[in-house]
């Protein structure tokens, strides 16, 4: 049954990709995109990650949907037709596939247990992660603890495209209150508004301290967080959304959550033990890696909520400005 | 026709892979590049989690009465992943807005036609 | 106390200075900061690259986790020598870039600048450090990430473009050494890199771990830009501010080969990479073109830091040419050229940032009479100039020479013959800057301009390259006993199975 | 017993989640159209919801499901209404009105 239901989603997928190459109209191909994002999100439900299911449909439907569209609305929504070269993408591209197929055949089973993939390094994290690390959700355990360092260079990761938008796109002034701006005359899209945001603020506290027991942690809690506040913004008009949380509180929280996390680690450096090993926070070590975990998804969820948030104000302050002008 | 069964779920995802990867390299307009970079990437994400399923498992979330858990590792490096390619999302459609405020196009052939290429 | 963790600190020190700065605000206080730490990762990567020398490799489980459950940083005398380079430019460019960017970025973005460049210094670090090749890739992001957004604050718009296609190429080169560390992992179960070579050992000619080399392999080339993947280069080298140009052109392409050395030697060994698959041919075949095409395409341009873009990239066909002789020589000519290429790169685009601080153009016009109006700064230029080109007494020599003998070791005269034709191409295009600035009056561009010498800010750490290439040009005894200890560690795999035979 | 009336209520949701989408597709112009996708988001969403929640144990999965309905039955309603009514504002016009227009100019 699960693989019919793989074969079905996958099969709409490669419709919804196959679209996207021949259609002109930009706006369709964001749009096709975030159907392609949630139908992948889909199929890591059926393959059993619902950790990635969560995020692929929190960023790549959510997140990256919405910023293509604020791109979309400054560049314009048509794709020029064009005499363009397609002969040697095409080339390139048969002959990578080519090579990826020949890689193919000699690939372990698909979804076979005897899998070199699951025989060495996994079991353990399956065994022993609920006596050593204390949670049940293993994605979490090994996430924030057996491989926390590749986690911190995500938050890095975050923390530089923040980096990287500002520095390209600048961040809205605050005292621009005077615009109009907003949808004024959506009585109804405001009232309803109103009523979700206090609740998508709360999903988000819950996914961020629910993160050890079932799926999600810092990473979705800040992007839903942020979720919230682009809903604000979008219904109550930029100036309003800037001046409930400031541009420059956004940038100082950035990075604050990568020095949160950071810092954790040099907490057990002075503790006499190694980076980013939270056994010696607390008397107990199991104690220590929950202390922990909850203190490095904390910052996590700090940064990516205000590196979202940042991301999203640059960019609707571009649009803004074309308005204006 | 076991070997087909056995593999089938890679060979589509390499397909979806190189229809990306197909976007990125041939598409003149600058946004669908990027757009092309994402399904080329979550493509490459799915063939991840193919890697961490286990027949008959279920979730990586330990609870009582289930032995089976499918490879959460694969899912770990894929959390990963799609952070680092909302990051590059993210920077790469901020490069096409100032691109398109400093030439007024985002069709590639036309701006390179207003630089003399090196 | 913090002995036992020396390792780590390369990464995370410049790791939590870029929120501080950040957090700063002002931008000499974020630039105070950056060289400081910049610099104590300096200190930090000399007394490892020592330690090294005396213990050899270094291990250091993140979070106290075993390898290979958890990321093991693992730092042997290659890694270390590449990390004392990167940290030592990075600080002589923070040192430089306060003047040179006070003139090319809007002065409202000098923080964002300093903060990228940590950032940027903190993936390369991580690249150099980390023994587990899942993590190699997201360092690897980081440092990109932050490069994308160093490029884009130069001050011409075609920075932008640059940057773009610098971003597309760079992410495809990325997803593919993802595609590649996937299927590794598919078929061996681990990430670590020691335990990675220990399985594939195991498995001789499979063809997914055939795939996942190819992929790893031509992502990797992306990134460091080897022909015919070098066309995102000189546009991004060209358009950068100067000591972006300056810090990338002597450390992220390295990094890059030095990734790739780390694949094919320590992972799945010479013997799958250069037997069972051949690729010694077509990397000799690349690098040879890449020499040659760059080396003229150097010769032909009117843009000064375009004629250092594709010299770049000449160079690093020297060092993939080192590699693919297949010797503990070869290896070890390329990692010193590594570190070599390094130093003289770093002060040619310093001078040639301080001529567009002075002249306000990079054109080859511009640097029409500076020999008189500029002395130190050409000076500086023509020394590190003579490196480029191999000149005896400099660092450039010595990595040559070392080249030279490798390929003269396997009766490779033709090769050897090519190396030295490759300088005489170098001769031309620093020859013809050389005589601009030297034999020829000043043109409209300048003419007329009260020229005055860079600021001191600027000539210290130029010269203190300059200074570096003659001193590795007459006392090779440090870069030669690392970069041989580093090419024995690396190769003896391989050694080991041409005793057996 | 309760998993047959589970079965229906999910069995008569995928009908009507499925004539939806007929609707979409068949329908002549853009409001119509938007009240076909609302079907799906109403009527059916409430039926598979409820059955689903028939085949728990009534535990906090029964109550997550329900949070879930509550959810949808206040934001699909708003997004087709926020839907129709831009529309209306860009100056969409019905099949009918647009058939009047051409009338007038017939005239």
């Amino acid at each position: 049954m699960a693989e019919i239901i793989d074969l079905v989603l996958l099969g709409m997928l490669a419709i919804t990709a196959f679209n996207i190459i021949f259609i002109k109209d930009l706006f369709t191909v964001v749009m096709l995109f975030g159907i392609y994002s949630f139908l992948s999100a889909l199929i890591f439900v059926n393959l059993d990650a619902v950790d990635v299911a969560f995020t692929e449909a929190a960023v790549g439907a959510g997140i990256s949907t919405v910023l293509m569209l604020g791109t979309l609305a400054l560049t314009g929504r048509k794709e020029k037709a064009s005499s363009h070269k397609t002969i040697l993408p095409l080339l390139v591209v048969c002959v990578t596939g080519a090579a990826l197929i020949y890689g193919t055949l000699d690939m372990p089973l698909f979804g076979d247990p005897d899998n070199p993939a699951h025989q060495h390094v996994a079991p353990r994290y399956i065994e022993d992660s609920p006596q050593e690390i204390g949670i049940p959700n293993m994605v979490t355990s090994v996430l924030a603890s057996y491989r926390a360092f590749d986690t911190l260079g995500e938050t890095a990761v975050v923390f530089a495209a923040a980096i990287g938008v500002l520095s390209l796109l600048g961040l809205p002034k605050r005292d621009r209150a005077t615009i109009q701006s907003g949808l004024k005359s959506h009585l109804v899209l405001r009232v309803v508004a109103k009523m979700i945001i206090p609740l998508i603020v709360l999903f988000a506290l819950y996914v961020q301290f629910h993160g050890d027991y079932g799926p999600g942690g810092g990473f979705q809690a800040g992007v839903i967080a942020a979720a919230a506040l682009i809903l604000y913004a979008l219904v109550f008009g930029l100036p309003m959304a800037t001046h409930v949380v400031p541009p420059r509180v956004l940038k100082a929280l950035a990075a604050l959550g990568v020095l949160i996390y950071a810092g954790t680690g040099v907490v057990s450096l002075f503790l006499s033990a190694n980076f980013l090993d939270y056994s010696v926070l607390a008397e107990d070590p199991v104690a220590g890696q929950h202390i922990g975990i909850i203190a490095i998804e904390l910052g996590v969820g700090i940064t990516v909520f205000a590196a979202m948030l940042c991301i999203f104000y640059a960019f609707a302050g571009q649009t803004e400005r074309k308005n204006i002008q | 026709m076991s070997f087909i069964v056995d593999h089938y779920n890679y060979w589509i995802v390499v397909l979806l892979m190189m229809m990306g990867f197909y976007v990125v390299i041939a598409a003149n307009n600058l946004v669908k590049k990027i757009v092309g970079l994402n399904i080329f990437q979550t493509s490459v994400f799915m063939m991840y989690i193919s890697i961490g399923k286990v027949n008959g498992g279920s979730a990586p979330i330990a609870a009582e009465g289930i032995t089976t858990y499918s490879n959460p590792l694969p899912h770990v490096l894929i959390l990963t992943a799609i952070v680092v390619g909302v990051a590059t999302t993210a920077v790469g459609l901020a490069l096409v807005v100032r691109i398109k405020r400093a030439y007024g196009t985002v069709e590639e052939n036309e701006f390179e036609d207003k630089e003399d290429l090196i | 106390m913090f002995a036992q963790h020396l390792p780590v600190l390369p990464i995370i020190l410049p790791l939590m200075a870029a929120p501080l700065c950040i957090l700063l605000g002002r931008s000499h206080l974020a630039w105070l900061l950056a060289t400081l730490v910049s610099a104590l990762s300096f200190v930090i990567s000399v007394d490892v690259l020592l330690t090294t020398l005396e213990q050899g490799v270094l291990s250091y489980a993140i979070g106290g986790w075993q390898p290979p459950w958890g990321i093991e940083i693992r730092i042997d005398t290659a890694s270390a020598m590449i990390l004392s380079a990167v940290t030592g430019i990075s600080t002589l460019v923070l040192v430089y870039a306060k003047e040179s960017i006070a003139k090319e970025v809007d002065p409202s973005q000098h923080t964002l600048f300093y903060t990228a460049h940590l950032l940027c210094l903190t993936g390369l670090s991580g690249i150099l450090s980390t023994g587990d090749a899942f993590n190699l890739f997201v360092f690897l992001e980081i440092s990109s990430l932050a490069t994308y957004t160093l490029v884009s604050l130069g001050s011409d718009k075609r920075c932008l473009t640059a940057a773009f296609r610098y971003l597309v190429m760079g992410t495809i080169g990325a997803t593919f050494i993802l595609i590649g560390v996937g299927m590794l992992y598919m078929k061996t179960g681990t990430l670590n890199m020691i335990d990675l070579a220990d399985r594939i050992a195991e498995f001789n000619g499979n063809r997914t771990l055939k795939t996942g080399l190819a992929f790893i392999l031509v992502g990797v080339s992306i990134k460091l830009a080897l022909f015919p993947l070098h066309m995102w280069l000189p546009p991004a080298y060209t358009h950068a501010p100067s000591a972006v140009s300056a810090f990338l052109a002597s450390t992220a392409t390295k990094v890059a080969v030095y990734v790739m050395v780390r694949f094919i030697f320590t992972i799945y060994g010479a013997e799958f990479v250069f037997h069972t698959m051949s690729m010694d041919i077509l990397l000799l075949a690349l690098a040879i073109v890449a020499i040659f095409k760059c080396s003229f395409m150097a010769t032909v341009q009117s843009n000064v830091k375009t004629v250092l873009a594709y010299s770049s990239v000449a160079q690093i066909g020297y060092m993939i040419l080192g590699i693919s002789l297949v010797s503990s020589v070869g290896l070890m000519a390329g990692l010193l050229h590594i570190f070599n290429h390094a130093l003289m790169k770093g002060a040619l685009f310093m001078a040639v940032g301080a001529v567009l601080l002075r002249t306000g153009s990079v054109d080859i016009k511009a640097f029409q009479g500076l020999g008189k109006q500029m002395p130190l700064t050409m000076a500086a230029f023509t020394i590190a100039g003579l490196s480029i080109i191999g000149v005896p007494l400099t660092a450039g020599f010595v990595s040559k020479w070392y080249l030279v003998t490798a390929a003269l070791e396997q009766q490779q005269w033709v090769i050897a013959m090519l190396v030295l034709l490759g300088s005489l191409l170098a001769i031309i295009y620093i020859g013809r800057i050389l005589e601009a600035a030297y034999f020829k009056e000043p043109s409209e561009l300048t003419a007329g301009k009260d020229i005055k010498e860079a600021p001191m800010l600027m000539l210290v750490p130029m010269w203190v390259l300059v200074i570096a290439n003659i001193y590795f040009g007459i006392d090779t005894s440090l870069t030669l006993s690392a970069a041989d200890t580093a090419a024995q560690l690396l190769t003896q795999s391989m050694t080991e199975i041409e005793a057996a035979q | 017993m309760i998993e047959i009336i589970s079965s229906v209520f999910l069995i008569v949701g995928a009908f009507f989640s499925l004539t939806g989408a007929v609707g979409i597709f068949k329908f002549p112009d853009f409001f119509t159209r938007v009240h076909a996708a609302s079907v799906t988001d109403s009527i059916s969403t409430i039926l598979i919801i409820f059955g689903l929640i028939l085949r728990t144990d009534f535990d906090l999965v029964a109550v997550k499901l329900l949070f879930i309905l509550i959810f949808m039955l206040l934001t699909s309603p708003t997004a087709s209404h926020a839907l129709a009514k831009s529309a209306r504002h860009g100056g969409l016009l019905t099949l009918a009105e647009t058939r009047s227009d051409k009338k007038v100019g017939d005239d």
